[in-house]
C-alpha cells in the first residue's frame, strides 16, 4: 500500500545543461521559484547523478558534453526517466545545423518526455516531471512503459556506442512508439 | 528493568516517525516562510520509501557496511537516551555513529564525498567538545551521569545551565546541517562540494541514512527537551523552541565556511558553555 | 566594401605595436580571424576611453604567429580559440589548449574556415559518445 | 605523493548553471591552481550565422544567450543597421531600451538569485526569484514570451507597447523596487553575506584594466565604463551616468548590480515618459555590405559584434565577443588563493554565461 | 616451604633472566634459521613464564641479602658504560649525567648507614603481574612479527645497519630488564633495570645506523640518562632522608621531594612533554622496537612508576600538578597529531597523548581515575603495538610512511589493512578498551575543572586525526582485484593474534575492569575510596553494560555481510566526478580535463597546519609544560 507513494510523490530531479543557450535553465531556475513551487510536488533538485530518479537535459548535444550526458544518466539507479526540456533537447532546435552539434539529446540516452518550448515555460517542465514521474513508477511495477521517440521512421539511427560492461541493461521499452504522441508530450500553455 | 526495556525499544520505533513528522514540519515550514506552498507534511516518508524501492548503487561494496552501522548506532542512542543510560557513553556512540558515515565517505575516491567527510570531522571535532561540557553540567547539577538522574531531578536543568543550553543551539544547528553550518552535506545540494558526505549512497543505502536523519532529529530535540525534563510540556516546549530557533536561522543566514565555524565554536560558543560550567562549580 | 577602419601592421612589428598601445593605457578588447583563402586576416580590436582602434594584420597560411599574451595575459585565451577554429598557430602561448578550447576530438577540424574545408570530411554526425570509449 | 588535491569541478555540478568545468588544485581547502576547461556548450553558432539569410541571423543571434538575448539582437540590429546606413526612428530606440533594461533587469536579479544561492541562503534565492517574475511578466505581457523577446528586427521594433502595457509596466516596476529595496536591504547589510562577500575575489582596478575586464566586474573595481554612455541608444537624454564601486571585491560587484537595477528601472520610468511618436521601423531594401564592429553594453558588459558583409544575403563573417569572455582571464586571476568554499561565489560573482562565452 | 620459595626464585628468574639468555643465544647462533628458532623458542619461554606467574597469584619474594650490593655493583657499571658513551660519542650531557650519578653512588656508598641496607624483595603484586602480563604477553607477540620483519628489515636497512644478531640480543634481553623493573622493590635493583632500558632503546634507535638514526639514539640516550640522574637523586634523597631504599617503604611513608624527583624521571621516560622530542625521534628504529619499546613497554615503565607511586602523592598537593601535566600533554600532543602526515609520528603523538592521559588519570587520584589510568595501560598496550605492527607492515609493503600513500591499499594488504582499520577503531570507538577508559577518566575529572576541560579537547582532537587516517586506509573502490598479500607468515600470525586480543579483550573490557582493575584500584587507593562522591562515580561505571554495542555491531556486521553478496555487479557504478569520468578500465578516479587530458583526482589529508603547526605548538606547549613542571618543584614545599 505504501509502496505507490515512494516514486510518484518523490521523484528528485538533476539537471544537466548540455548546449542550451540558458533561457531553458533559468526556466528551471523559475520552477524553483515560490510562485512555480517545484517542491510541493514533492520535487527536489538534487545536484547529484547518483540521488536522482529523473534527469532533465536542456540543450542540444555537442561533441564535447555527449561523453558527460551518458556518464551522468550511467550513473542514475534504476527506475530512471529522462526528460528533454525545449526545442533543443528534443531535436537540436535552431542549431541543429551547427558544426558542433549532434542533434537531440536522443542519440545518446533514451528519453521519456519530450517538453517542447524555446524556451519551455516553467508549467510545462513541472509537468514534463510529473509525467515522468509516473512513467518511473510504471516502471518499477515492470508494466511496459512507451518511450516517444522524435527520431523519424525514415532516420537511420545513429550507431549507438555499445554500453560499456558496467552499464545497467535499459529498462525494456517498446521500440515501436507512436512518433511523439501528443500524450506523451506536455503542452505548452 | 522491563519497562525500560520497553520504553527504549518504544523509542526506537517512535522516533524515526517523530523525527519525519518533524523534518516534514520543517520543510513545509520553511517553504511557507519562503513564500512557497512547499511539499506535503509527509513529504519525508515517501522520500525513504522512494529511496528503498531504488537500485542500490555503490562504489564499492564495503560502503554498504558503514549505511549499516551509521542507522544502527543512531537507533543505539536513542535506545540509551529513553532508557536513560549514561550520558557520556551516548555521546561516544553518536559520535561513533558519525563516524561510521564519515568513513563511509571516505572510503569512496570520490573527491566530493571526502571533503565533504573531512568537513565533517572538523565539525565532530567543533561540537563534541560541547556536548561533554553539557553532559559534565548535568553531571555538576545532579551529581550523575547517568539520564536517569536527569529524568529524577526536581530542579530543570535550564535553570543550572542556561548558557550551555545556548551552546547546545549552536550544535543542534551543526548537526541538522542548518545555515550557517550547512558545510559538509545538504538536502538541497546547491554547494560546492554538491551533497558532501551522502554523496555517494544512493538507493536503500541512502534510504538509512535518511532514516537516521530522522533519528537524529528526534534524538537531538528530545535531548534538547531534557533541559526541562520536570514537566512533559516544558520539555515539548523547550525543543520545539530550539526546532523554531533552528528554522529561523536557517532561513536568515548564508552558509559560512568551516573555518569560521571551527573559530566559532572553539572560542564563543566553548567559552560559552565553559563560563557556565565554571559557575557551576563555583555555586 | 568598406573596410574596418584599422592600421594594418605586419607580424614583425606587432608586439612593437601592441605594446605601445599598451602604453597609452589601451585595453584590448578581442582579436578577429577571417579566412581569406590563402592566408588570414587578424583584427586586434582595442578601446580607450569608448573609442575603438583596431589593427589588421594578415598572414598567410602556415606562417606563425607571435602571441600577445605575453603583453595582454587575456588574449590567450581568444588565441586558443583561433587556434581551434582557423588553424593559426600562435607562438609564445602562456598556456596552448593544443586545439582543445572549444572542440574536442570527435568534432570537425579548424571548422570555421570559410574557403577550406579543413578537417570537415569528418561526419559532423558521428556520434560524441563513441569518442571516449575509443580513446 | 603530493600533498595536493586535484578535483574537477563541473561540467555537471549543481551550483554552476551551465557547464564548465574548472580543475583545481587544492591545498587543504585553498585554492593553488584554476584552470578552466570550456566547450560544453559550443556550438558553431557564428558559422550558422554564416549560412543563414542575415534576417534569420536575428533570431539566431538572439539565442546567443537567453539571459540576455534581447541585447545580443539588438547589436546585431544596429551593426547591419550601420552597414545598411538606416536612421531608425525614435520610438524604435526607446522602445529598444525598455526592452533591453527590462532585460538587464531580469538578468541582474537572476545574478542576485545564482549569488544567494551560491553562498547557500536559500530564503533570499527564493524571494529573489519571485521579485524577478514581476520582471518577467512585463516581459510577457509586452513581447509574449518570458525570454526570448524577438521584438527586435532591423530597422526597428517589430511590436508596440501600449499605453495599457506602459500603465502596467510603471505598476510592475512599483513593485520590483518594491521588493527590491528590502532585498537590498538584506543583500547589503546582512552579517553572514558580508562575511561571505567582503575581500572575496579581489581585483584591483589595475589588474580589472590589464586583464579587460568589462561590465560589472570592471566598474565594481573602479572603472567608469559602460558603453551606454557613448548614446548607442538614447542613454545620454535620459541623463545616464555608470555606477562604480572601488573594492573591486564579489561584495562591490554584487553592490554594482544591485543599484544598477533601480538605475534601469528608472531610466525605463523615463524612457516611458519620454516616448516620441514615430513609425516603429524604417523599411530597407538590399543587402549589407562592408565590416562593421558593433558595441553595446549588455547587462554583463561590453558586447562586440564584429560583422562582415558582401553584399549577398549571406553574411561573409559574423563574430561575437560577448562580455564573459572578456571577464574570464579576470576570473582565473580570483581564483588562486581563495578557499574551496568561496569558489563558487567568485564564480557566480562574475555573472559568468558560458552560453554566450562559447557561442 | 623451601621447595615454594624456590620455584618462585626460578619463576622470577626465568621471567628476568630468561630473555636474556635466549637473546645471548640468538646473538651467538650464525644462521638465520638458527636465529628464528632461537626467538621462537623465546617467544614461547616467555609466554609460558608470564603465564605461570599470573596463575601462581601475588607473592613476595624476600632477595637475598647479597643482592644489594649487587645492584650497586651493576648499576656503577651501566654508570661507567652511559660516562664511556658520552665521553666516546662526545655527548656531554650524557657523560656529565653520568658523572653526577657516580658521584652520588660514591657519596651513598660512604655515608649510609649499613645497618638500614635491607635484603631487596621482589614483589607480585596485582599491578606487577598485570605489567608482566602486558610484558610477556604483548612483548612476545611482537618478537614473533620481528622475526618475520628484521628478515626483511635487512633487504631494504641502510648497510650501516648492525647485525640482527645484535638487534634480537637486545629485543629479547629488553623483556627480562623489564620484568625486573616492574617487580622489584629495591630503589637500587629498579634503577638498575631503568639504566638497562635506557641502554637498550639506545642501541636499538641507532640500529640502522643512518646519521638520523644517531641523531635520535644520541637524543634518547641524552634525555633518558638526566632521567636516570633524577632517579638517582631522589633515590639517594629518600635515603638520607631515613628511607629504606625499597618503593613499598617510601609509599607507606611518603617523602615529597625525593617523590618529585622520581616523578621527573618518569616523566622522561614516558617522553611527558617537555620531553616528548626523544620519542618522536626514536620512530626512526624498526618497528617492531617502536612496538615494543616505545608503545607498549618501554615508556609504560615511567606510567608504571607514576601508578606505583600513586597512593603516595594522593591526597597532597602535588596530584593536582601531576594530573595537569598529563592532561596538558594529553591536550596539546592530539592536537599536533593532527597535523604530521607521518604515520609512525601520528602513532607516536598519540602515544604520548595516551601516556599523558594515564598521569593525569594518576593525578586526579580517585579510585575510578586510577581504573581507568589502569584500562588505557591495558589496551592501550594491545591497539598501539597492533598499530605499530600493522604501519610496519604497510611501509615495508608500500614504502612509504605517508599516511596519503595509504589510500587504497586495502586492495594490497586485506589482512594487514582490516586488522589495522580495527586498531584503530578500538582507538577511539565504543565498547573498546581505550575509549572506556577515556570515558572513566572524563567521568572521574569530575571535580578537576582544569584537567576535564583539557581532557575535553583532547579527546575531541583524538577523533580527527583516527577518523581522517582510518578513512583513508579503508578507502576502496570499483571492481579492482583485491590481492593476497604475500608476507611472511610469523607476521601475519602476530598480526592475528594481536587483532584477536585487541577483539577478545575488547569485548570483555568490563569484565576485566570488574574482576580485576576495580579491584586493584580500590585497594591502592583505599585511602580515598570511603569518599562519597567516589563511591557514586564507581557505581555509576559499574553499572555499564557493553553488550547492546556489541549485539548492535552483530547485527550490523551480519546484514552488513548480506548486502555485501548481495550486491551485483552491475550495481557498483562510477564515483561521482562531474560527469566527466573517464569510463574506460578500472582507472576510475580519473576525469576528463583541460584539452581532454586525463587527470586523476585525488584529495589528501586536511593537516591544518596553520592551526597545529608543530614547530610552533610545540614551542609554546613545551613552555607551558615546563612551567608546569617547575610547579611540581614549587609544591614540595606546601607538601
Amino acid at each position: 500500500m505504501l509502496r505507490q507513494f515512494g516514486l510518484k510523490k518523490s521523484p528528485w530531479v538533476v539537471h544537466f545543461n548540455c548546449n542550451s543557450c540558458n533561457g531553458c535553465d533559468i526556466e528551471l531556475l523559475a520552477c524553483l521559484s515560490p510562485l512555480y513551487d517545484l517542491e510541493r510536488f514533492g520535487i527536489i533538485h538534487v545536484g547529484n547523478p547518483k540521488h536522482a530518479d529523473v534527469l532533465l537535459v536542456t540543450g542540444s548535444v555537442n561533441h564535447r558534453n555527449a561523453r558527460v550526458l551518458k556518464n551522468v544518466y550511467d550513473q542514475m539507479p534504476e527506475p530512471k526517466a529522462v526528460v528533454a526540456v525545449g526545442v533543443c533537447a528534443s531535436t537540436g532546435g535552431i542549431f541543429r545545423e551547427c558544426y558542433n552539434v549532434l542533434g537531440g539529446i536522443e542519440e545518446v540516452v533514451p528519453v521519456d518526455v519530450f517538453v517542447p518550448g524555446c524556451p519551455a515555460r516553467p508549467e510545462a517542465v513541472i509537468d514534463g516531471i510529473v509525467k515522468a514521474a509516473e512513467k518511473l513508477d510504471l516502471r518499477r511495477r515492470g508494466q511496459p512503459v512507451s518511450r516517444p521517440s522524435l527520431v523519424p521512421e525514415t532516420h537511420e539511427p545513429s550507431p549507438k556506442p555499445a554500453a560499456p560492461p558496467e552499464t545497467v541493461p535499459a529498462t525494456p521499452a517498446s521500440p515501436a512508439a507512436p512518433v511523439a504522441a501528443p500524450a506523451e508530450l506536455a503542452k505548452t500553455p | 528493568m522491563s519497562t525500560r526495556m520497553t520504553l527504549g525499544l518504544a523509542a526506537v520505533v517512535l522516533a524515526p516517525i517523530v523525527g519525519g513528522l518533524i523534518r516534514g514540519l520543517d520543510r513545509v515550514l520553511t517553504a511557507r516562510l519562503q513564500g512557497r506552498q512547499g511539499p506535503p507534511l509527509l513529504q519525508p516518508f515517501f522520500d525513504i520509501i522512494k529511496l528503498f524501492q531504488k537500485e542500490p548503487v555503490v562504489v564499492n561494496r564495503t560502503q554498504v557496511f558503514y549505511a549499516y552501522l551509521h542507522l544502527a548506532l543512531i537507533a543505539l542512542a536513542t535506545f540509551m537516551l529513553a532508557t536513560g543510560g549514561d550520558a557520556l557513553m551516548l555521546l561516544f556512540i553518536l559520535a561513533f555513529s558519525t563516524l561510521a558515515l564519515v568513513i563511509g565517505a571516505m572510503s569512496v575516491r570520490s573527491p566530493f564525498s571526502r571533503i565533504g567527510a573531512q568537513r565533517e570531522i572538523v565539525m565532530m571535532v567543533a561540537y563534541e567538545p560541547i556536548l561533554i561540557l553539557m553532559v559534565i553540567g548535568f553531571y555538576l547539577a545532579n551529581g550523575s551521569f547517568r539520564l536517569q538522574s536527569v529524568y529524577e531531578a526536581s530542579r530543570p536543568m535550564l535553570l543550572s545551565l542556561p548558557l550551555v543550553f545556548i551552546a547546545y543551539l549552536s550544535v543542534v544547528m551543526i548537526k541538522f546541517q542548518k545555515s550557517p553550518f550547512d558545510l559538509a552535506t545538504s538536502h538541497h545540494a546547491h554547494q560546492e562540494i554538491v551533497k558532501g558526505v551522502t554523496l555517494e549512497f544512493a538507493g536503500p543505502y541512502l534510504g538509512m541514512i535518511e532514516l537516521a536523519h530522522c533519528y537524529e532529529a528526534a534524538f537531538f530535540l528530545g535531548l534538547a527537551g531534557l533541559f526541562w525534563a520536570t514537566n512533559a510540556w516544558m520539555a515539548a516546549l523547550l525543543a520545539a523552541g530550539v526546532f523554531a530557533v533552528t528554522l529561523l536561522l536557517d532561513n536568515l543566514c548564508a552558509r559560512l565556511t568551516t573555518h569560521w565555524m571551527f573559530r566559532f565554536m572553539w572560542t564563543v560558543v566553548f567559552g560559552l558553555a565553559l563560563t557556565n560550567i565554571i559557575w557551576l562549580y563555583w555555586r | 566594401m568598406s573596410l574596418l577602419p584599422a592600421k594594418t601592421v605586419t607580424p614583425d612589428n606587432l608586439l612593437h605595436e601592441v605594446a605601445v598601445l599598451r602604453q597609452q593605457g589601451y585595453r584590448l578588447v578581442t582579436l578577429t580571424c577571417l579566412d581569406q583563402g590563402t592566408g588570414h586576416t587578424v583584427y586586434y580590436h582595442f578601446d580607450k576611453a569608448y573609442q575603438p582602434l583596431h589593427l589588421r594584420l594578415e598572414i598567410p597560411d602556415g606562417q606563425e604567429l607571435c602571441s600577445v599574451s605575453s603583453l595582454y595575459p587575456a588574449a590567450m585565451i581568444v588565441e586558443n580559440e583561433i587556434k581551434d577554429h582557423f588553424g593559426v598557430k600562435f607562438t609564445g602561448l602562456a598556456l596552448d589548449f593544443q586545439g582543445r578550447l572549444m572542440l574536442t576530438e570527435a568534432a570537425p577540424k579548424t571548422p570555421m574556415n570559410r574557403f577550406r574545408r579543413c578537417g570537415m570530411e569528418l561526419d559532423a554526425r558521428q556520434p560524441a559518445a563513441a569518442s571516449p570509449a575509443a580513446a | 605523493m603530493s600533498q595536493r588535491t586535484t578535483i574537477p569541478f563541473g561540467p555537471q555540478h549543481p551550483v554552476f548553471p551551465e557547464p564548465i568545468q574548472l580543475r583545481l588544485i587544492l591545498e587543504d581547502e585553498r585554492v593553488v591552481e584554476a584552470l578552466p576547461a570550456i566547450g560544453y556548450v559550443h556550438r558553431g553558432l557564428e558559422k550558422l550565422a554564416e549560412q543563414k539569410d542575415f534576417q534569420q541571423d536575428v533570431f539566431l543571434i538572439e539565442r546567443i544567450c537567453g539571459i540576455c538575448s534581447f541585447m545580443h539582437a539588438m547589436n546585431y540590429c544596429q551593426g547591419i543597421e550601420q552597414l545598411l546606413g538606416l536612421a531608425v526612428p525614435e520610438r524604435a530606440k526607446y522602445l529598444r531600451l525598455i526592452w533591453a533594461e527590462l532585460h538587464r533587469m531580469h538578468s541582474h536579479l537572476l545574478f542576485l538569485a545564482l549569488l544567494a544561492d551560491s553562498f547557500g541562503f536559500e530564503n533570499l534565492f527564493m524571494q529573489t526569484l519571485r521579485c524577478r517574475e514581476e520582471i518577467l511578466d512585463l516581459m510577457e505581457i509586452t513581447a509574449g514570451n518570458r525570454i526570448m523577446l524577438t521584438t527586435c528586427c532591423i530597422g526597428g521594433v517589430r511590436k508596440d507597447i501600449t499605453p495599457d502595457q506602459l500603465k502596467r509596466i510603471g505598476t510592475g516596476l512599483d513593485r520590483a523596487q518594491a521588493s527590491l529595496r528590502e532585498l537590498g536591504g538584506a543583500f547589503a547589510k546582512d552579517y553572514t553575506i558580508q562575511r561571505r562577500l567582503k575581500g572575496i575575489g579581489v581585483l584591483t582596478r589595475e589588474k580589472a584594466h590589464e586583464l579587460g575586464a568589462v561590465g560589472p566586474v570592471a566598474k565594481a573595481s573602479g572603472l567608469a565604463m559602460d558603453l551606454r554612455q557613448t548614446g548607442y541608444a538614447p542613454y545620454p537624454e535620459l541623463g545616464f551616468n555608470p555606477i562604480t564601486e572601488t573594492n573591486g571585491d564579489a561584495y562591490a560587484r554584487m553592490m554594482v548590480r544591485l543599484r544598477e537595477l533601480d538605475q534601469s528601472a528608472e531610466l525605463i520610468r523615463a524612457a516611458m515618459g519620454r516616448l516620441p511618436d514615430t513609425p516603429l521601423s524604417v523599411p530597407f531594401k538590399g543587402n549589407p555590405t562592408g565590416e562593421v564592429a558593433a558595441r553595446i553594453e549588455q547587462s554583463r558588459g561590453e558586447l562586440l559584434f564584429f560583422i562582415k558583409a558582401n553584399g549577398s544575403k549571406n553574411l561573409e563573417r559574423f563574430r561575437a565577443r560577448t562580455p564573459t569572455f572578456a571577464n574570464l582571464a579576470p576570473l582565473l586571476h580570483m581564483l588562486p588563493g581563495c578557499e574551496l568554499a568561496d569558489v563558487p561565489v567568485i564564480v557566480v560573482s562574475i555573472d559568468p554565461c558560458i552560453s554566450c562565452t562559447e557561442r | 616451604m623451601s621447595s615454594i620459595v624456590s620455584s618462585e626464585a626460578i619463576l622470577l628468574l626465568l621471567l628476568i633472566a630468561g630473555p636474556m639468555i635466549f637473546g645471548a643465544a640468538a646473538w651467538g647462533v650464525r644462521t638465520e634459521s638458527a636465529r628464528r628458532g632461537v626467538v621462537l623458542a623465546a617467544v614461547g619461554c616467555v609466554v609460558a613464564s608470564g603465564l605461570a606467574l599470573a596463575l601462581r597469584g601475588p607473592f613476595v619474594l624476600a632477595g637475598a641479602r647479597w643482592l644489594e650490593p649487587l645492584g650497586g655493583i651493576l648499576e656503577a657499571a651501566l654508570v661507567g658504560v652511559f660516562f664511556a658513551l658520552g665521553v666516546c660519542r662526545r655527548m656531554w650531557l650524557v657523560a656529565a649525567a653520568a658523572g653526577v650519578q657516580a658521584g652520588l653512588l660514591v657519596w651513598e656508598h660512604f655515608g649510609a648507614d649499613p645497618a638500614s641496607s635491607v635484603a631487596p624483595p621482589f614483589i607480585v603484586d596485582p599491578l606487577s603481574l598485570l605489567l608482566v602480563l602486558i610484558i610477556t604477553l604483548v612483548g612476545s607477540v611482537i618478537l614473533l612479527h620481528g622475526i618475520g620483519y628484521m628478515g626483511r628489515h635487512a633487504e631494504h636497512a641502510p648497510p650501516t645497519a648492525a647485525q640482527n644478531g645484535r638487534f634480537f640480543l637486545v629485543l629479547i634481553g629488553f623483556l627480562g630488564l623489564m620484568n625486573g623493573l616492574v617487580l622489584a622493590d629495591s630503589l637500587r635493583w629498579f634503577a638498575v633495570f631503568w639504566e638497562g632500558t635506557t641502554l637498550c632503546s639506545y642501541f636499538l634507535i641507532g640500529h640502522d645506523g643512518t646519521e638520523e638514526a644517531k641523531a635520535s639514539a644520541r637524543r634518547a640516550l641524552t634525555l633518558n640518562a638526566l632521567g636516570g640522574a633524577m632517579l638517582s637523586l631522589g633515590m639517594v634523597w629518600d635515603h638520607r632522608q631515613g628511607g629504606t631504599g625499597l618503593i613499598s617503604n617510601l609509599i607507606a611513608n611518603p617523602a615529597s621531594t625525593p617523590l618529585v624527583f622520581l616523578l621527573t624521571a618518569a616523566f622522561v621516560k614516558s617522553a611527558q612533554m617537555p620531553f616528548q622530542s626523544w620519542l618522536l625521534g626514536a620512530m626512526v628504529a624498526p618497528t617492531p622496537v617502536s612496538a615494543l619499546l616505545h608503545s607498549s613497554t618501554m615508556v609504560k615503565a615511567g606510567s608504571y612508576l607514576v601508578l606505583r607511586l600513586a597512593p603516595a602523592f594522593a591526597s597532597t598537593p602535588l596530584a593536582l600538578v601531576i594530573a595537569l601535566a598529563g592532561a596538558f600533554t594529553f591536550a596539546a600532543t592530539s592536537a599536533m597529531a593532527i597535523s604530521q602526515s607521518n604515520a609512525k609520528k601520528v602513532l607516536a603523538y598519540s602515544t604520548i597523548a595516551n601516556l599523558g592521559l594515564i598521569v593525569a588519570c594518576s593525578g586526579i587520584n580517585t579510585p575510578l581515575a586510577y581504573a581507568a589510568a589502569l584500562v588505557v595501560l591495558v589496551y592501550h598496550a594491545i591497539s598501539k603495538a597492533l598499530l605499530f605492527l600493522c604501519v610496519g607492515t604497510i611501509e615495508q609493503q608500500i614504502g612509504s610512511r605517508h599516511i596519503d600513500a595509504m589510500g587504497g591499499i586495502f586492495f594490497k594488504l586485506p589482512l594487514t589493512t582490516t586488522i589495522a582499520a580495527l586498531g584503530m577503531i578500538s582507538m577511539m570507538a565504543p565498547p573498546f578498551g581505550m575509549l572506556v577508559g577515556k570515558w572513566m577518566a572524563i567521568v572521574s575529572a569530575g571535580q578537576t575543572p582544569l584537567v576535564l576541560v583539557l581532557l575535553v579537547i583532547g579527546s575531541a582532537l583524538t577523533i580527527f586525526f583516527w577518523g581522517k587516517w582510518l578513512g583513508r586506509i579503508v578507502t576502496t573502490a570499483y571492481h579492482e582485484k583485491y590481492h593476497l598479500e604475500k608476507i611472511p607468515r610469523t607476521m601475519s600470525a602476530a598480526l592475528v593474534v594481536l587483532g584477536a586480543m585487541v577483539l577478545v579483550a575488547g569485548a570483555g573490557v568490563m569484565t576485566v575492569y570488574r574482576a580485576w582493575l576495580r579491584p586493584l584500584a580500590i585497594s591502592t587507593l583505599s585511602h580515598v575510596y570511603l569518599q562519597p562522591d567516589s563511591l557514586g562515580l564507581l557505581q555509576s561505571v559499574d553499572s555499564f553494560m557493553g553488550w547492546p554495542i556489541m549485539v548492535t555491531l552483530l547485527v550490523v556486521v551480519l546484514a552488513g555481510l548480506a548486502s555485501f553478496f548481495g550486491l551485483r555487479r552491475t550495481q557498483v557504478r562510477l564515483p561521482y566526478l562531474c560527469g566527466e569520468n573517464v569510463v574506460v578500465g578500472t582507472r576510475t578516479f580519473e576525469f576528463r580535463s583541460v584539452m581532454d587530458q586525463r587527470t586523476t583526482a585525488q584529495v589528501t589529508s586536511y593537516y591544518f597546519t596553520h592551526l597545529f603547526g608543530e614547530e610552533t605548538m610545540t614551542r609554546w606547549a613545551n613552555l607551558v609544560a615546563l612551567l608546569i613542571l617547575l610547579s611540581l618543584f614549587a609544591r614540595v614545599s606546601l607538601a
